[in-house]
């Protein structure tokens, strides 16, 4: 289960990806350039790295509200998620969806989902799909711990199991569903546990170390593919800014803030890699650097780009009507 | 031409589908007929009968028993749509929509315009909807206004058997979600329907009815009372034209404003509480595009605003009857 | 804990009264004169019986579908009941709800409910109106075990957690929804340990004892009354019949239909108790023939009652419109 | 007199009747302000601070903060309501209304009627809704024609901060369900509002410029540019009324007609895609009630039947906006 090298730089390089994007979008956003509102996903680049890493394009996730992470892990373009976000021509969902409606089938991404517990029912679906089809492929439904109390999710495991589909529930625990922590809102004593009881294997991790994300992963893989039905993994997370950029926390206390900020997936990949030698700090820099320029050249690009054709409006509601 | 029941056309469209297209499943709450049981599994086929033998016939993979989870059992559906198969999920009652509506107004029909029209959702929905079973508020109502309402949604309310095998057809046949209300109290009805698949356009209407007196358009289990209603009328020399649209999403606008061209009085029909109804939809059309031609007040036939009543008398009186569209129809003339 | 005389009496009676009144809604069903369809309670006494039993008026239930046991365990008189199920005017709700629909609120019944998983919400909101009123009164939210898996369901157990309000959640788990198996349609590995899952107290018991179905909610109501949040209670029942009458239940096997009719709660009562000689026959007996009386009569007088004035469609949907 | 926001007269209606009846509780997703957090619970006050202040004056037990549960939340605020408590439920926006509907039409609405008038359920769920966020098709929608069609609820749509204030007074002491259905785009708007508490009835509507050339009907956030419209019409030399019904069930018939009397002329604004909308409920009540006052087509300015696009340009194309109020306007004259 080591990786090797080129597979650490490309663990490395979807981290940095999201975090540059992210970084990106809170100052495009500071800057009035991103309507409506952004939710990023700062502190939580390891959980979605992790999760998508042995994912294919053929395997699909359903992702949440919180989806630039999940779009980037499974292969989208931060080209055309600039431009989505900013609602301009060319956009991933040509600027119709947004933020929150990110999708790209191509690349097994079925979509970020503003209803929080709209996702694990369709993933259940897609999961069918590889089922019946005999693919070996997955899917994967990326859910909050406030998602976790939506009764969509909760249904959707127990029809998972009965159905015993291919998909994996991921559980991406930060702690906070808005300004409600998740230790009010979960009755339960954990997440792993309530899913554990609806009849499938269920593992918590450090969703701050991209390495225990990776191998829970591959345990759910074996599982899943292997025709047990579907498995939940809870990467425990840490959420460094607020539900949506520009919320002041005021509900979490000063110390708990700090803390979250130590425990950066981003930094502690960099530390061990390095400090296990298996890539040189040049190395990393050097993928940092590229990266960033990357994506600064798509947020600059998206900026300068024109809005949607006003013609679109009314297109694309049907295939035929 | 065979003649078979309302519930036996829908039954064989189903399964001509399946057989056509490997990528036709039916998944929902019993439509195998009783999984996990110890006695004859799929000797049911639905709470109805509707979708009897195709368990046998095609398999538990192709004929999936579901828990009782509607948000799951549409999801899952629009899931596998969105990913190359052709569900067919059945809502059991049109009632239960409040348990799943998310999934089928915010997820399934808004994909492919959220997404810049990358998706596509070939997802049928079968339900049943409708008074007269002496079923109660919870499982006698017909919702398709809030469904009609929805943009991405196409809304076909089959009032024959030979409109609910063309119609069912085309709806697996299609490449967008389509809801497929059936009418339950037309489940035992029977007539002429071909042996071979066929399909049944979107958005054409049928003229069952042709007179220059009046036009009654009327939707589902209204049909047969509008229809009845045309007749009593001839007897008095009154000639109706009688108008289903088959599908109120998309709606054959162009049928319903020639015939108000030519009759310039209109009565619409709806098995629903009046406001915000398909009968003011209708009403709203002719009077923004037809004003002209209007000669008379337009004509609502319409439940009450209440929930549907359980005492027999009760829910008679509630659902449009003839003799309410007969008076409806004179009062325009 | 031991029940004395009256307490035996009433129990009995109340089981007898269910019985008699489902037998007699399976034959006037067969001689056309109850509308829609009926799913009647039979093989399922001990369990609305023994969940009731210790509840007062100021307590509240919240039914199913399958609710005349519930109705008259919780104490909704049979007269009005039969009138009701027949349409008929002085029916408990007028005749405008029928047999899915009675609810008396004076008797703490918050209604039948024909939507599986109805009642759950409601029932917390019942328990929170006692827990901020600080009664000491509880909510009972009966569901089945298909109705287990619905998403309403599950959501309220979270929320009943959260909330900490007094509700017993009482899981009816007579192996079947309508003609599914819930071996097949609960992947969890029972009904009680996935309720425990979500945080709170729960227990499993037999469902065709009246005296295991009372202890078990005892110790529910200890429990709960005490502030400690809401629990939950499995009770394993029998369905006599298929899911409605008239159902001729092939889905299952003839070995099974025979085992159910075995685990007869009525029977069972009255061998355990005229065998410990706690009431006689004799006193079993002439309870059994006076219930019977009444049942018979409510059910007469309510074939010949006249249906409601026409007046009343457009009534009782407001307050005040 | 103050002047205030939208914001705030609501802030303010439920602060006042918290005070003035123990009953009355407030539940919702974030509504205290952070349950279980580290930092100031209570500092936000529900993601738009519209609850702001509530949970540090009234505390946890009348001021509940819930998991992301919308159909526990509904429900749980309907089974309170119906055994003694006044909950007002936020459900955030109007469009999560699919994953709770079920407890809205099914439960609520309907207990009276089901009950045959034994209950009572005087809760109101405070939502909001509308276009103009750049929140996406998710978040923009305002689905009031789905709740006015319900029997058994009122449905509010206030258009300014002093509406706000005593509708949502009156919604608190009124015993049937009521949704109130904040504009999102309004709550910063101000206007004067008095300190104490006042009710608006259910069912009258405001008449916010009178004039006899036409009538322009118009709800929530609409108003404002149905108002805009008429002013820059009346620059031209045409006067028309603007009513404003404040409350779509009930509907105020009664006044729509009346004005229709005088003018003969009908534009109704809806934010809402056309299909089964209040556009055509109005339209329809127009037609059936008061054709031989009507001097031409109605105009009905609604959102075009698709989803709620994310684009700055699209969102702005997709609600009706002034210009076409006055077009609409000019071309029934
Ligand atoms: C059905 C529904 N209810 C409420 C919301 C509002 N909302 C958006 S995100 C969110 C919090 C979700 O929390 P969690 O699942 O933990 O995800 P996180 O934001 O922490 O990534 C809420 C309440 C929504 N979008 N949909
Ligand atoms: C939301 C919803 N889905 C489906 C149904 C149809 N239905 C009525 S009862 C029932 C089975 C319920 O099973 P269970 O909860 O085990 O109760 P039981 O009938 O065994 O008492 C079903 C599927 C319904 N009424 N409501
Ligand atoms: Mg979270
Ligand atoms: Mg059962």
């Amino acid at each position: 289960m080591q990786l090797n090298r080129d597979e650490l730089k490309r663990a490395w390089r979807t981290m940095l990806t999201i975090r540059a994007f992210e970084e990106r979008v809170e100052k495009e956003f500071a800057d009035g350039t991103i309507p409506g509102f952004a939710h990023v996903y700062l502190g939580q680049e390891a959980s979605g790295t992790g999760v998508c890493f042995d994912l294919t394009d053929d395997d699909q996730i359903g992702s949440t509200h919180r989806g630039h992470g999940h779009c980037i892990a499974k292969g989208c373009e931060v080209e055309g998620m600039f431009l989505e976000i900013m609602g301009k021509a060319g956009g991933i969902c040509g600027g119709k969806g947004g933020s929150m409606h990110i999708a790209d089938m191509d690349k097994g991404m079925l979509g970020a989902n503003a209803i929080v517990g709209g996702s694990p029912p369709i993933a259940v679906g897609a999961a069918l799909t590889q089922k019946l089809r005999r693919t070996g492929h997955v899917a994967v439904a990326f859910t909050g711990d406030g998602a976790s109390n939506q009764g969509t999710t909760l249904e959707a495991m127990n029809m998972a199991v009965v159905l015993k589909v291919p998909m994996i529930f991921v559980f991406e625990n930060n702690g906070y569903g808005e300004f409600t922590s998740a230790e009010y809102s979960v009755g339960a004593k954990s997440l792993s546990e309530r899913a554990a009881a609806f009849g499938m294997p269920a593992a918590s991790v450090d969703g701050g170390d991209f390495f225990a994300v990776h191998a829970g992963m591959r345990e759910a893989l074996e599982h899943v593919r292997d025709g047990n039905g579907p498995y939940a993994l809870e990467t425990r997370c840490s959420r460094f800014l607020g539900h949506f950029v520009g919320d002041p926390q005021k509900y979490r206390g000063s110390e708990e803030l700090a803390a979250a900020r130590t425990n950066d997936p981003v930094l502690r990949f960099r530390d061990r890699v390095s400090e296990a030698a298996l890539l040189a700090i040049e190395e990393l820099n050097a993928i940092e650097t590229e990266v960033r320029a990357r994506v600064d050249a798509a947020a600059a690009a998206a900026r300068a780009a024109a809005l949607p054709d006003l013609a679109t409006l009314e297109t694309d509601v049907y295939v035929k009507y | 031409m065979p003649v078979i029941s309302y519930r036996k056309a829908i039954n064989q469209a189903l399964e001509q589908e399946m057989a056509r297209d490997a990528r036709v499943i039916l998944m929902g709450i019993d439509v195998g007929g009783g999984a996990g049981g110890s006695g004859d599994v799929g000797s049911v086929g639905g709470v109805m009968g509707v979708t009897k033998g195709l368990y046998p016939k095609f398999g538990s993979d192709r004929v999936i028993d579901t828990p009782i989870s509607e948000s799951a059992i549409i999801g899952a559906a629009a899931g596998a749509a969105v990913t190359g198969m052709r569900p067919v999920a059945e809502l059991m009652f049109v009632d239960f929509i409040g348990v799943c509506f998310d999934q089928i107004y915010n997820q399934a029909a808004k994909f492919r315009y959220m997404f810049g029209g990358k998706a596509r959702t070939p997802l049928v929905i079968r339900t049943m909807g409708g008074a007269g079973m002496r079923a109660g508020a919870q499982h006698s109502q017909t919702l398709h206004p809030i469904l009609t309402m929805v943009p991405g949604l196409k809304v076909v309310m089959p009032s024959s058997p030979y409109d609910a095998k063309g119609l069912l057809t085309r709806a697996i046949r299609d490449d967008d979600p389509v809801v497929f209300l059936e009418s339950k109290s037309l489940y035992d009805v029977k007539g002429e329907v071909p042996e071979e698949a066929y399909e049944i356009p979107f958005g054409e209407a049928n003229v069952l009815r042709d007179g220059r007196d009046a036009t009654i358009v009327a939707f589902g289990a209204m049909v047969p009372r509008a229809v009845a209603a045309a007749d009593l009328l001839a007897k008095e020399g009154v000639k109706v034209t009688v108008l289903d649209p088959r599908t109120t999403s998309p709606l054959d606008e162009e049928a319903i404003l020639d015939s108000l061209d030519e009759t310039g009085r209109l009565v619409v029909v709806d098995e629903s509480p009046p406001r915000c109804s398909l009968a003011a939809d209708i009403a709203a059309l002719a009077v923004s595009q037809a004003f002209d031609a209007l000669k008379a007040p337009v004509g609502l036939v319409t439940c009450p605003h209440t929930p549907v009543p359980f005492a027999p008398n009760l829910e008679d009186a509630y659902v449009p009857s003839v003799a309410r569209i007969v008076e409806a129809v004179k009062k325009t003339l």
